[in-house]
């Protein structure tokens, strides 16, 4: 409890020191929201007439503070841009980008976890070689370039899975998985190879513990006291790789919905510093941190239900 | 999904690559939103045909007066707007009024040469010049001339009213919009009951999203090496038309070294235009010397070119003493500028000039720099409005072209009589040409992929709208 | 036995590259960016081995100097991470309390941050280019070489041999210098290795959003990104830069493993 | 013991990993009930034996020969892992030298005993099972049986998880148990405990224990039969009391020789170090470092003998001096035992209290503190030897680091070198000896530069010069200071140590368990060292040690402490003699000693 109110105080602070780290970049950036509106079309004084009517010439600390201000209502404040509510809309990207996400994360793990098991079992076998040589290979495709020969495969060639696109899963949620499967693939794959080399590690470490040798010496076969002695001890390390891949996948994420045609939290953000809509871009980072925090958090409290050395602390 | 992009009876599915901000063009700029709505959602009083000439829409015919000074607009009865409001001379009016008095772009300037709009009768308007214009009634064509329901105003940014032929069903930002037949159209109603516009940010999943049956129509091919990718006959058909968008290699005339003519003269005869075609598009385009456009009246065909005469242009550059000049070469990071830029860095090396590529990021960076703040030697970017030569005339626009010769030109052409428009612009145009305020490097095609068993897609690219109302799907 | 064949493998392929990127310097078959419209996409002969692109121009220089990219773009992003993160990774195992706090609530904060949107602001304020894009990657990759060190300090500090140097009088400055960063160095050459191919694939990803490298340079990231569209028509355009990329993360993965491996008995076998 | 046929049989057993032979061809018998001990130095083969027994061989490692239980049909070495797994842990149970790793952190205490029962048929329920844990538990003695089946291994003592440990192996009531080191890593008291269960139970039960450890005392405690291995070989068997008393194998007169640590006598190293197996020789591993060897050493020497054991060595019938051995020098002069007490301290400590935060007590809570020391005084004189002793937790470690100043003491202070109004680290100053003789070395760095760090001037010629100095005085050769740690054997690393602490000419040497670590016939190399070098410099010498053996030998006064507070200090002789606090009495009890009934002069089995 102590915990989790400290964490979450942490959260909260981190996500508003990002927030303002992210407007006084903003400051620099060449360009503004009126401008791009106008785009060639534009005049001095209109575009001085539109940054008024858009709020931004105001000096920047007022509109940071009322942002924040506006947060602290849960308000994450209209886009200056389409006089959109921002909460919405980034809501609805980050549940898009939060399945893709969530989809590579679980095709890395049905991956990596009998992956690398299996090649730390095997590691003086070929087999085993053989298995850690195709994660190494795997770990070497850029991911954009796997989306693409996915997509050759199976969605021109067969003509089995849609080349790119999304259905949000309450409209259709057949259509909804077909349109996942691809993408989730092509992100999972990749991540997977890496992530089965830490899970190697962390189990042939494990492997030479010596409760390993107890479990056997009680009469476990190899296997079993593997799966029930080894896994959960080796599930520590590999839960703060997979911590850490979080950021990895959240920009890979980034590529294969460009790759895949898909309207996620990445394609939102790159929209938005493109027309250098302040607030929309303030309330991706945002989401962007949280989401980033939390999953941390998450892995935190994991740990201490894996081991529980960790819960007294 | 992949259902609504396959052929399913009336329903289309078109991809796109730009997809629009708001769908709003009275108060945002880019030719995404009148590219969607233009003609589909939004009506003018006149329209502008497949080849260019104006044609009445909204208005059923139209009278200009012998001093040219005055239109008359008689209006079609029975026009209603999807809000269920009918048109009348009052909106004609209120629209004209609008783009006079609040409309930001730089656009609504072509409507400052209105005196006044007023309504003669309900189905009348009479539009009064401060002085004859040909150019207005053109652009009246374009979105300026785009009529508002005075009750439809509301929230343009997303939710437009308009009398065409189809009316925005929805709009999921950052993935399609979607529109759906007008069942109260006034005209013929088209035989699609929807269309899906698709946004791709990325050219290669738009080819990908067409091979594999997710959209029936790519209304932009980006690269042209892809359309081998089409080569089935019985699946696809290539239409190869004509656009507006001069692709422009924009020059500062206002600093050194194209201060100097010779050093721009040099650049022309350097560049190799029928190589850069061919590499840089695969040969598909059209090669133009001035800002010109086949569907213009006024083209001139090849006369407004230059050869390639990379000896010509090493004297020059000689001449003007410009050589190993370090120029700044900031383009927009768009695909067809970085793949020109390459090949025009690599060939003006060869004729003394040195030019480094620094790609801006697009739109933001690039406007506040080069278009705004004319920050650069040399930039290359599509010009895609249609007649737009009046962009030279403007020594503030980017090129910082001050011909004072070249702008009264244009006012006479537009101003005096209508039989003698096009020669007045073609000797503008030639103007441009011999004092090479800019290279033009090719005129982009209007190149798109369609389903074989499509008809009826506007071929070229003449006014700002993508029109639907004409598209079938054979055998229906 | 296995550690030494990634050694070897690793060795070689990071040796290649290193050596192809030098060699780019003084001597190319031809020039990487000219362009020849005449022999736009021709396929391989003895002029041009691997034929040329759509431009017309040498693939072969053009892999050759995009070698010499991928080595900036591995020496800019995990120079930067070094730099940053080590020192963050040391000062904070050694001193602990607050300071250590200090330091690894930013290094989260970091983590935190999206490196996209790093390299996309970065891009925006400086411009597109490698160095930008790299040197994003590498402020993203610091706090993983802080949290690495720090852990490995932690170690180190642990050991008795920083007691006796403490004993012997030993300034702080002079521990870290001559105990603790040789001790982590091991680690640290691990972790930079496995950066290294992160930061070349990152490129690769940068390049393909178009926030990469400028052309007409020839990264290997943008060499896929341009010929992307002729994935399906001229495959082996791809395929060369895709080959390549492979590779150098290949040799340098397996020469962190190896490097790892080889580094382990010295600590551990000889008890 | 018992007649008719053993319970374990091993023949000709031989283990090998990809490049070596590692053990050589090991053949025994275990009979029921019976105990046998294996002895032998770090490296000689005794753990590979016995997993090799058990099929639990690390991967890399191929065994060959056979092993036979009684009662079972196969051939332990080449059986299925079905089988063995069949074997393990029903008929054949085992312990492991480390209590904390041995043990799965993840799961409780009782689960893991459980489990044990659970694989071989029986299922009890969750409550039956903890049950039966617990009842496991409180026949080892382990107070509050239930809430140690409820707890993680990390909230139990090293003691408390070698219980638990133990009654993994002994759930199914095997036939056989194999202790591997079983109490190294444990406190003498609680070293006592343990062995006394294993004993008692093997006693009770009928168990036949397998016993490897290198403390031959514990050995000459526990069990019936020794088994001697050297280089992967037996070279020695026989009944406990016969091998102790009159060892026939030159290796077994050694090892017996540099175990004996009495005061005021040299101790006997064995002489070299155990060769790695690739390096073994052919014929006699030992012959190498036996003074007795010829060229008949050169054949390899059968394991022969009768009912008294059996030996394997071609001259083990001479008779008289320790081969290899160096005879014990006249003992010292006894001019160090005790210290006038009105010259000053060189190191002085008053009041010194050392106070960590403890554990929350309930959530947001204050933290309450702990004492980890409480009021100790403490004065170091010149040339004096102070030992301080007690269990493990007891502050040993924490006072020497407060003396050292690496830490700072919550109360009280510290007077002498390196403090404020004493001198300084250099010379006249103090530094430290420590445990882990690979750990006190920074293995990125030659030896000459480890040796001269304390030196004032470390690049000078002048310390050039000093290192070699150093150098030789510890016994190492010129050369070793172009090396790097890793290259060399414990023993020399902990000389390394030792010369860099004298480097400067510290007025006070302190050190944290200085031979913990090391073997017992580098041991004995090390104390000596200690000893001589200290005694020419007058140094003051502060020693930890949990074997009282060391303490006794090196030491003339004594300090005993436990749970942070000085309980007794005194010479160390009359403390030996005549311990006042009845928590040093335990202490002393509980050393095993070697027991050898009819033996030349050993005085006890255990103290009284
Ligand atoms: N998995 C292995 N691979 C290779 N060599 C090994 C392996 N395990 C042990 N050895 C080697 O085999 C020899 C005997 O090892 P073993 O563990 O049996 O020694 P020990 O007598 O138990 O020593 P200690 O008292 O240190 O436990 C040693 O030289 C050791 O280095
Ligand atoms: N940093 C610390 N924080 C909290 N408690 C500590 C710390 N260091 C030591 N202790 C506690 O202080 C007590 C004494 O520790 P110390 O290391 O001095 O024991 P010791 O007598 O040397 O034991 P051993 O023989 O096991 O080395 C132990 O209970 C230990 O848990
Ligand atoms: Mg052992
Ligand atoms: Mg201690």
């Amino acid at each position: 409890m102590y915990l989790i109110v400290r964490k979450t105080l942490t959260l909260l602070v981190g996500a508003f020191a990002a927030s303002f780290v992210v407007f006084c970049c903003l400051a620099v950036l060449p360009g503004n929201a009126a401008e791009v509106a106008l785009g060639t079309n534009a005049t001095p004084d209109a575009v001085a007439r539109l940054s008024e009517e858009f709020g931004t010439d105001r000096p920047l600390l007022t509109q940071y503070a009322d942002w924040a201000l506006g947060l602290l209502h849960g308000d994450f404040g209209t886009s200056y841009v389409t006089h959109e509510p921002i909460g919405p809309r980034v809501a609805d990207r980050f549940g898009v980008t939060l399945w893709l996400v969530a989809g590579g994360m679980l095709v890395a793990l049905l991956i990596a976890l009998p992956a690398g098991v299996l090649s730390a079992a095997w590691h003086r076998k070929p087999r085993g070689t053989l298995l850690s040589a195709l994660s190494q290979a795997g770990i070497a495709v850029p991911a954009f370039l796997a989306g693409l020969l996915l997509v050759y495969v199976f969605a021109v060639r067969a003509g089995a899975l849609p080349a790119g696109g999304y259905v949000p899963l309450a409209e259709d949620p057949g259509e909804w998985a077909r349109h996942l499967v691809l993408p989730c693939l092509s992100l999972g794959l990749v991540q997977g190879a890496a992530l089965s080399r830490y899970v190697r590690s962390a189990v042939l470490s494990v492997q030479r513990q010596d409760y390993m040798r107890t479990a056997r010496a009680k009469g476990a076969r190899r296997w079993a006291a593997l799966c029930r002695h080894g896994l959960p001890n080796a599930a520590v390390p590999v839960l703060t790789v997979l911590g850490l891949q979080l950021s990895a996948l959240l920009v890979g994420a980034i590529v294969v919905e460009r790759v895949f045609v898909i309207p996620g939290l990445g394609d939102l953000l790159l929209r938005a510093v493109a027309d250098r809509d302040l607030l929309l871009i303030q309330g991706v980072v945002t989401v962007l941190v949280v989401a980033v925090l939390v999953v941390n958090l998450l892995t935190d409290v994991l740990y201490r239900v894996v081991d529980p050395r960790l819960r007294s602390r | 999904g992949s259902g609504s992009g396959r052929q399913s009876g009336d329903a289309l599915t078109v991809g796109l690559v730009a997809e629009p901000a708001t769908l709003d063009f009275s108060g945002t700029d880019g030719a995404a939103i009148p590219q969607a709505l233009l003609g589909n959602v939004y009506e003018g009083l006149v329209r502008v045909d497949q080849q260019g000439r104006i044609q009445p829409q909204l208005a059923e015919k139209y009278e200009r007066s012998a001093d040219g000074l005055t239109y008359t607009f008689h209006l079609r009865k029975n026009v209603k707007f999807t809000n269920g409001a009918p048109f009348t001379a009052d909106d004609a009016v209120f629209s004209i009024d609008q783009v006079k008095t609040r409309w930001k772009l730089k656009v609504a300037q072509q409507m400052a040469v209105v005196d006044k709009a007023v309504k003669v009768n309900a189905d009348t308007v009479a539009v009064t010049l401060k002085h004859p214009s040909n150019n207005w009634l053109y652009a009246m064509t374009s979105r300026i001339g785009a009529m508002y329901s005075r009750t439809g105003v509301g929230d343009l940014k997303n939710h437009p009213v308009g009398t065409g032929p189809f009316t925005v069903g929805s709009w999921q930002r950052g993935d399609k919009l979607i529109l759906r037949r007008n069942a109260d159209y006034w005209g013929v109603k088209p035989q699609l009951n929807q269309v899906s516009l698709k946004y791709f940010k990325d050219a290669g999943a738009l080819n990908n999203a067409m091979l594999a049956g997710d959209v029936n129509v790519v209304g932009a091919v980006q690269a042209p090496e892809t359309l081998s990718r089409f080569a089935d006959k019985s699946r696809f058909q290539v239409i190869d038309g004509s656009s507006t968008a001069e692709v422009v290699l924009s020059m500062n005339n206002s600093r050194k070294p194209f201060i100097d003519k010779r050093v721009r003269q040099a650049v022309r005869y350097g560049i190799d235009h029928e190589a850069l075609l061919k590499t840089a598009r695969f040969g598909r385009g059209t090669l133009i010397g001035s800002q010109e456009a086949p569907t213009d009246p006024w083209y001139a065909g090849d006369s407004n070119r230059v050869p390639y005469d990379p000896a010509k242009a090493k004297q020059l550059v000689k001449d003007a003493g410009a050589e190993g000049t370090v120029l700044k070469m900031r383009i927009p990071n768009l695909p067809y500028a970085v793949s020109a830029a390459q090949i025009v860095k690599d060939q003006l090396a060869q004729v003394g000039l040195k030019a480094d590529i620094e790609p801006l990021e697009f739109p933001a960076r690039w406007l506040s720099e080069v278009f705004n703040k004319a920050d650069y030697d040399l930039s290359i970017i599509a010009h895609s409005e249609p007649r737009d030569q009046w962009i030279f005339a403007d020594p503030s626009y980017y090129f910082r072209y001050d011909k004072p010769a070249y702008a009264d030109l244009l006012k006479q052409a537009d101003a005096g009589p209508p039989q003698e428009e096009s020669d007045r612009y073609r000797a503008a145009l030639r103007m441009l040409s011999q004092d090479a305020a800019a290279d033009w490097l090719y005129l982009m095609p209007n190149l798109m992929v369609a389903d074989a068993k499509l008809q009826g897609l506007p071929v070229n690219q003449v006014g700002e709208g993508l029109e639907f109302a004409g598209v079938r799907w054979s055998g229906k | 036995m296995k550690s030494r064949m990634s050694l070897t493998i690793g060795g070689a392929l990071v040796l290649l590259l290193l050596v192809t990127a030098l060699l780019s310097l003084v001597w190319t078959p031809h020039d990487a960016s000219h362009i020849d419209a005449s022999r736009q996409l021709a396929p391989p002969d003895a002029g041009h081995p691997l034929g040329t692109d759509q431009f017309g121009r040498d693939v072969l220089s053009r892999l050759m100097e995009g070698a010499r990219i991928t080595v900036f773009a591995g020496v800019v992003a995990v120079g930067i991470a070094l730099l940053a993160g080590v020192p963050m990774g040391v000062v904070s195992g050694m001193s602990g309390g607050w300071l250590d706090n200090v330091v690894m609530r930013v290094s989260d904060f970091l983590l935190a941050f999206p490196a996209l949107l790093l390299a996309i602001l970065l891009a925006a304020v400086y411009g597109t280019g490698t160095l930008t894009a790299m040197v994003a990657i590498g402020i993203a990759s610091a706090p993983g070489f802080a949290r690495v060190s720090r852990a490995a300090t932690l170690r180190v500090m642990a050991g008795e041999y920083i007691d006796a140097a403490r004993l012997a009088g030993r300034s702080r400055t002079a521990i870290a210098v001559r105990h603790v960063v040789p001790n982590i160095l091991d680690v640290v050459i691990v972790q930079a290795s496995v950066s290294f191919a992160t930061a070349v694939l990152a490129e690769a990803a940068l390049s393909y959003l178009g926030l990469g490298t400028v052309p007409p340079t020839p990264s290997w990231g943008r060499m896929l990104q341009e010929s992307q569209d002729l994935l399906f028509s001229t495959p082996e355009l791809c395929l060369w830069p895709g080959l390549a990329t492979a590779a150098a993360v290949l040799g340098l993965n397996l020469l962190g493993d190896g490097l790892r491996d080889r580094v382990d008995p010295t600590l551990e076998g000889v008890r | 013991m018992n007649a008719g046929p053993p319970l374990l049989e091993v023949t000709d057993l031989t283990v090998d990993s990809q490049a070596t032979r590692l053990v050589r061809g090991v053949g025994f018998t275990v009979g029921r009930g019976e105990r046998v001990g294996i002895i032998g130095e770090s490296g000689s083969g005794k753990s590979l034996t016995a997993l090799a027994a058990l099929g639990l061989l690390d991967d890399g490692l191929r065994a060959g020969g056979s092993v036979r239980l009684a009662g079972e049909e196969l051939d332990l070495v080449s059986a299925s892992d079905r089988a063995l797994s069949a074997i393990r842990g029903k008929r054949v149970g085992m312990v492991f030298q480390e209590p904390m790793s041995a043990l799965n952190p993840v799961y409780r205490l009782g689960t893991q005993i459980t489990e044990g029962i659970r694989l071989h048929g029986t299922r009890p329920t969750r409550r039956a099972g903890h049950e039966a844990a617990a009842e496991l538990l409180e026949r080892l003695k382990l107070p509050d049986p239930h809430r140690a089946a409820r707890a993680y291994p990390h909230q139990l003592s090293g003691g408390q998880r070698q219980r638990g440990v133990l009654a993994i192996a002994l759930a199914n009531d095997p036939d056989l148990l194999i202790c591997d080191e079983p109490t190294t890593a444990l406190d003498v008291t609680v070293q006592k405990e343990i062995t006394d269960l294993i004993v008692g139970d093997s006693e009770q039960r009928g168990t036949a224990v397998l016993f490897i450890s290198h403390d031959l005392a514990l050995v000459s405690s526990v069990c019936h039969r020794v088994l001697v291995m050297y280089g992967g070989r037996i070279v020695e068997s026989g009944p406990v009391h016969r091998v102790l008393s009159a060892p026939r194998h030159p290796y077994t007169r050694a090892l017996l020789a540099t175990s004996d640590l009495t005061p005021g006598t040299r101790p006997r190293a064995i002489p070299g170090i155990v060769p790695a197996p690739g390096d073994l020789q052919a014929g006699c591993g030992f012959s190498n470092r036996c003074a007795l060897a010829d060229d008949k050493c050169a054949e390899l020497p059968p394991l022969l003998g009768g009912a008294e054991g059996a030996v394997a060595c071609w001259h083990h019938e001479v008779p008289g001096a320790l081969p290899g051995v160096r005879q014990p020098s006249a003992p010292q002069a006894q001019a160090s035992w005790e210290r006038p007490a009105d010259g000053e301290p060189v190191l002085s400590a008053r009041g010194l209290t050392r106070r960590y935060p403890g554990r929350r007590v309930r959530r947001l809570g204050r933290r309450p503190t702990v004492s980890v020391l409480d009021s100790i005084d403490l004065d170091l004189y010149a040339g004096q030897r102070v030992g301080v002793v007690g269990e493990s937790g007891a502050g040993k470690s924490t006072l020497l680091r407060l003396l050292a100043g690496l830490d700072r003491p919550s109360g009280g202070r510290v007077l002498g070198p390196g403090r404020p109004g004493g001198p300084g680290r250099g010379a006249g100053g103090l530094q430290m000896v420590f445990q882990d003789p690979m750990g006190s070395l920074d293995p990125r760095q030659r030896v000459r530069d480890i040796v001269a760090e304390p030196l004032p001037h470390r690049g000078s010629p002048a310390a050039r010069e000093r290192v070699l100095e150093l150098l030789a005085a510890v016994g190492l050769p010129e050369e070793a200071a172009g090396r790097y740690p890793h290259q060399f054997s414990g023993g020399q690393r902990q000389r390394i140590a030792i010369a860099r602490a004298l480097a400067p000419e510290p007025a006070v040497l302190l050190a944290d368990e200085p031979v913990s670590a090391l073997d017992v016939s580098v041991r004995a190399q090390v104390l000596d060292l200690l000893r001589t070098a200290t005694a020419e410099r007058d140094t003051a010498l502060c020693v930890i040690s949990h074997d009282l053996g060391v303490i006794r030998y090196l030491c003339d006064t004594v300090l005993v402490l436990r749970d942070g507070k000085a309980v007794e200090t005194g010479p160390v002789e009359s403390v030996w003699r005549a311990p006042k606090h009845p928590y040093t009495e335990q202490l002393l009890a509980a050393v095993p000693q070697l027991v050898i009934p009819d033996g030349e002069g050993s005085e006890a089995r255990r103290a009284p």
